[in-house]
């Protein structure tokens, strides 16, 4: 769906990271978390691609989407000059999005701005249900963004930071296994966004502790709708001669199981 | 409004009912992603569709470049059985022209398919996708005249529908490749492909693309690629498809008054996918505005 | 920071104190109007200079396009007497190396425009615009592989210093010209020149340029021309100057870790007279922030 | 002279027209008449090239240059986007001027935006004790700009408009040559812009009513500065086998007399 939408809130959070608030009624209904849009938010200018973001939060009844964004080059840059009232272009809802389990809980595993996808996911597990574990990391504190939120549909928010000041900077996987093992809390279903490294270190507690691992990967794109094959990663798919293909990350993603994706 | 004519009769039997439509690779049909109905389009142009499957090339593929990108996409092809059993009976429902692009590494390749395509009905033609960058290591023929002749001949001898040639810019004379392709029985030209560049991360210092060189498209080309077709349509007699940076009516129109009989349009449907739909409405608007009724009428206007 | 060592040695007898030097036909030296004193620049590289006046094209001359600007100015000249008496004695009063570009349609122009400065002192280099776009009709020979040499075998003879050959992008294979001037006595490339494009105003319904066709430069052509000198510098084993759309500091890091030795700035000139100095001060800083301490630590650091 | 400026004010007028102020000492203190600033008031985006503009008003007390400009594209459009207190750049002054009489009465002719840099003549002249008579054509009265500032410097200001609201449309050279037939007045010297036609009417008048006509030429440039030998117009040259030559506008214009110019 190619659609227009009205700029409400534009939100500087600490660091580079801001939140954009969008009027967007028609995607706000239809989107499901893990989901993503392809958003225009400048004049064309020497910017010739839109650019994909996670929806943060969708908010259906206010007909409101919100995407949390960090300020990384031109196309971000411009974008973090728009102000409420002001246009934007989406493309949208787009991609797979997050199959939660029907009972249980989940964790979520998140570094960076990788947290943005796994907030719509907390609040949608938690609005279900559902019992949501949430693990942030970062290099230093303020890089961790929307820890008030997140602590609202989960049961408990667990940081790390590399400087040291939260958990001394241990790894998130470690974190997790704790809880699992010190806490005995079962975990059936595991989102990661934001880190390769985190996507790894969950694979071998798969098996172990029975849970199933997604994760959320990002691949520069063009089209956001699966047509022009630019974002492609590579999967283990059975039946193939290698043993693996190229999938989109736009259309058969965002999405995949952790233990599918070849690095 | 009625009385504009914005039909396009490239060949006999294949008569565009307007001269818009999706450069090959850049547009997807009917998933209920499209922003509009391609039945309106001019015509419809697959993705280049190979003898064999192919995966394309390592990631990434995609860059951004000063209003252009680079796409090292490599042609990754489900293979033409499979496009004729999966993806084939679903273009064919829409209303309008159906051209399917064809790719391949040598002149065998490209016969292979269109052999296979030939027991197929509801083909409006075939474009034969010469100029790839991303494919093998060698100068691919499309960019050396005497095997673009050969190639073609060959082609042509299997292909009962009408052929059109697809030309890569990076060359030195695209008249004379022009030209060769005519000689060898191209009823049809697509003017022009991407030219060949690359990008380096100054931070991570190597090449951004996954494959190194990558082609360019987008406005960026436009001066390029409208060089190109108004160079071909002074050089050659049959039919020129103008294809290069264009991203909306003025654009497309410039292409239309140096001589191209039809336009397609790749990049820009990435961050406007209704921009084939606007630009159908900005041509005849023109049209209107400026008292012409038929498309014919402007068709090379620039030249006269 | 006094460590710093920015001194590229394109060949013996020609070292330059930075890469950083003016595209030719795009920087103007000293009446008061520059920006900045040009002795800080690696070199000066003067406008192409012909054997006999040439007035250049009719208007217009210039048009923008897409991050980029076609030009068709057609290398007027004073003619290389007249350049001698008027304009040498000024630019040799710059403290950095002088590099006289020539133009002409014929070996024997090159030859003659040569011969003529041969007499002069000052001059640290000639390098040789064969890939004007804006002259004569015929394909010029900087796009055949075989007059390419054969050019510039004649023109080494009459040449006692360094020649610069600069190739034209609008070849199917900038490698093998590489080759070609290299084997034939170039003791440089600059790679490249201007790609040819055109434009056409659709309110007047004819083309913009006075001569219709016109180089394009700029940020647009950065990724083609950057394709082409990491091409070069992997196909030859004299150095390379790399030049096409630098605008800042991270495009002539891109270009020299594609393995320039030094760097030209055209286009960019227009809108940022500074923007040399720029670069200069900026690839210092890069030098020093990353722990680099000779120019030559990143020549090429893409390609290792 | 490449400087920075400060935007003080942006001007909106009827119809397409604006007027930008900005804060240059320098080049406010140097220019003359007749000159021009190459202006970049964008960011970089897809516009590669800087702008040239006449200077309106050159305020040297004030340390003010003012720019009359047309929106035409994609240029002149941002510019107009720019507020006070944003930054813009500038190079200049640039271009010979224009060169005035000692003495005696000058006239101005100026169809549409050509007005603008007659302004600056205007004012420079009635400060230097000259007569100004200023002839000011365009499609509708609306189009003509600055009549009040021009009044305040002309002994006289003759309107004429296509649409025949303002002395029925006639041409600007015909009531020049009222003036100085009806009225009696000797006009020693004439600046026109904006008009081929207007500098061509002029040419026969210049010997019968003996005044030097001067003509302000724009082309399309790159560099403004004399060296991309982009912005030529043809000029009688005696000497060249040709008779003619190309000069560039940016430098050895844009003040040209009119009977040198080859249209
Ligand atoms: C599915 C998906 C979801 C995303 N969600 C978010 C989000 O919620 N918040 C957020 O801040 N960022 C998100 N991103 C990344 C975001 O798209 C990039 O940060 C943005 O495109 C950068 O654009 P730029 O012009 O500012 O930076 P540039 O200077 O152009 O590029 C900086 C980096 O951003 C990436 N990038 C550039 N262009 C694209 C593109 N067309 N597509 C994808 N990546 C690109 C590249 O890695 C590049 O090196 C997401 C990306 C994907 C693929
Ligand atoms: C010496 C001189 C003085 C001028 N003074 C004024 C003035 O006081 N007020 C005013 O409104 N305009 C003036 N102009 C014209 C002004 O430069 C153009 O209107 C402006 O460049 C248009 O830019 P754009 O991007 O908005 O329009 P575009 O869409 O880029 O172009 C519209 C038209 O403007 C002209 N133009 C475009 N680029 C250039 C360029 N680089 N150099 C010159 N002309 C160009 C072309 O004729 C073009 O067709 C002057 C031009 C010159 C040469
Ligand atoms: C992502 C992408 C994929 C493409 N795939 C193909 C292809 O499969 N076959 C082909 O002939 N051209 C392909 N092209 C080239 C386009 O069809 C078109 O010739 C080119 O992009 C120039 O037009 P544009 O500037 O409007 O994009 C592709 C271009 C892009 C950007
Ligand atoms: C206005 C203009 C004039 C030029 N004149 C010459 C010239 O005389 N000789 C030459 O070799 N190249 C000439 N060039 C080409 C430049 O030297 C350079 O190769 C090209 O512009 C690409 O670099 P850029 O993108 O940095 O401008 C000219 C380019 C421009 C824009
Ligand atoms: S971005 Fe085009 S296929 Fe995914
Ligand atoms: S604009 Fe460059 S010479 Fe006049």
């Amino acid at each position: 769906m190619y659609v227009k939408g009205k700029i409400i809130e534009q939100r500087k959070l600490r660091s580079e990271y801001n939140i954009l608030i969008i009027e967007q009624a028609e995607i706000a209904r239809k989107a499901r978390p893990g989901q993503f849009i392809m958003l225009q938010a400048w004049e064309r200018g020497d910017i010739v691609l839109p650019r994909p973001f996670s929806l943060y939060r969708i908010l259906p009844a206010k007909g409101q989407l919100h995407i949390l964004y960090k300020i990384r080059g031109k196309a971000t840059l411009e974008m973090s000059r728009r102000i409420p009232g002001e246009e934007v272009k989406l493309i949208g809802p787009l991609g797979n999005g997050a199959d939660l389990p029907e009972t249980g809980n989940i964790a979520l595993l998140g570094r960076g701005i990788g947290a943005a996808p796994l907030m719509a996911i907390a609040e949608t597990a938690y609005n279900r249900g559902l019992v949501v574990y949430t693990f942030l990391s970062a290099r230093k504190r303020e890089l961790i963004p929307g820890v008030v939120d997140f602590t609202r549909y989960s049961s408990k928010v667990v940081l790390s930071t590399d400087d040291g000041e939260e958990n001394e900077g241990r790894l998130l996987t470690v974190l997790l296994e704790e809880l699992i093992t010190k806490e005995g809390i079962k975990i059936k279903t595991v989102f990661t966004c934001g880190s390769k490294r985190l996507a790894q270190g969950l694979l071998p507690m798969e098996t172990k502790y029975n849970f199933r691992a997604y994760v959320l990967l990002e691949e520069v794109m063009a089209c956001g709708i699966g047509s022009c094959k630019g974002c492609v990663c590579k999967v283990r798919t059975p039946g193939t001669p290698e043993g693996h293909a190229y999938k989109r990350v736009c259309k058969d993603g965002p999405v995949f199981p952790a233990s599918e994706v070849i690095w | 409004m009625k009385d504009l004519d914005l039909t396009s009769e490239l060949v006999p039997g294949l008569k565009l009912k307007n001269p818009v439509m999706p450069a090959s690779g850049t547009y997807d049909y009917g998933d209920g992603a499209n922003a509009f109905n391609p039945s309106l389009l001019g015509a419809i142009v697959t993705k280049s569709v190979s003898a064999f499957p192919r995966s394309g090339n390592a990631p990434p593929r995609i860059h951004e470049t000063p209003c252009g990108i680079l796409n090292a996409v490599g042609i990754p092809s489900e293979g033409v059985e499979a496009f004729r059993r999966n993806t084939l009976p679903g273009l064919k429902q829409y209303n309008t022209a159906l051209i399917v692009s064809v790719a391949g590494e040598t002149p065998e390749d490209f016969a292979q398919v269109i052999s296979c395509l030939e027991e197929e009905n509801g083909i409006g033609a075939y474009e034969l996708n010469f100029s790839c960058p991303n494919l093998g290591d060698g100068i691919p023929f499309g960019t050396n005249p005497e095997l673009l002749y050969l190639a073609v001949k060959q082609i042509r001898k299997v292909a009962s529908r009408p052929l059109i040639v697809k030309l890569s810019p990076n060359v030195v004379d695209i008249k004379l490749m022009a030209r060769q392709a005519q000689d060898a029985g191209a009823d049809i030209l697509t003017v022009a492909n991407t030219l060949t560049g690359m990008a380096i991360d100054v931070r991570r210092r190597q090449p951004v693309l996954g494959n190194i060189f990558g082609g360019l498209s987008g406005p960026a080309i436009k001066p390029v690629a409208l060089r190109m077709v108004w160079e071909v349509a002074g050089a050659v007699d049959i039919p020129v498809i103008g294809v290069g940076g264009i991203t909306d009516t003025t654009d497309a129109l410039e292409f239309i008054m140096a001589g191209a009989r039809a336009i397609q349009v790749g990049t820009a449907n990435f961050a406007n996918p209704k921009v084939m739909l606007e630009i159908i409405e900005g041509i005849e608007s023109y049209m209107e505005e400026n008292g012409f009724t038929r498309l014919a009428d402007i068709v090379g206007l620039a030249r006269r």
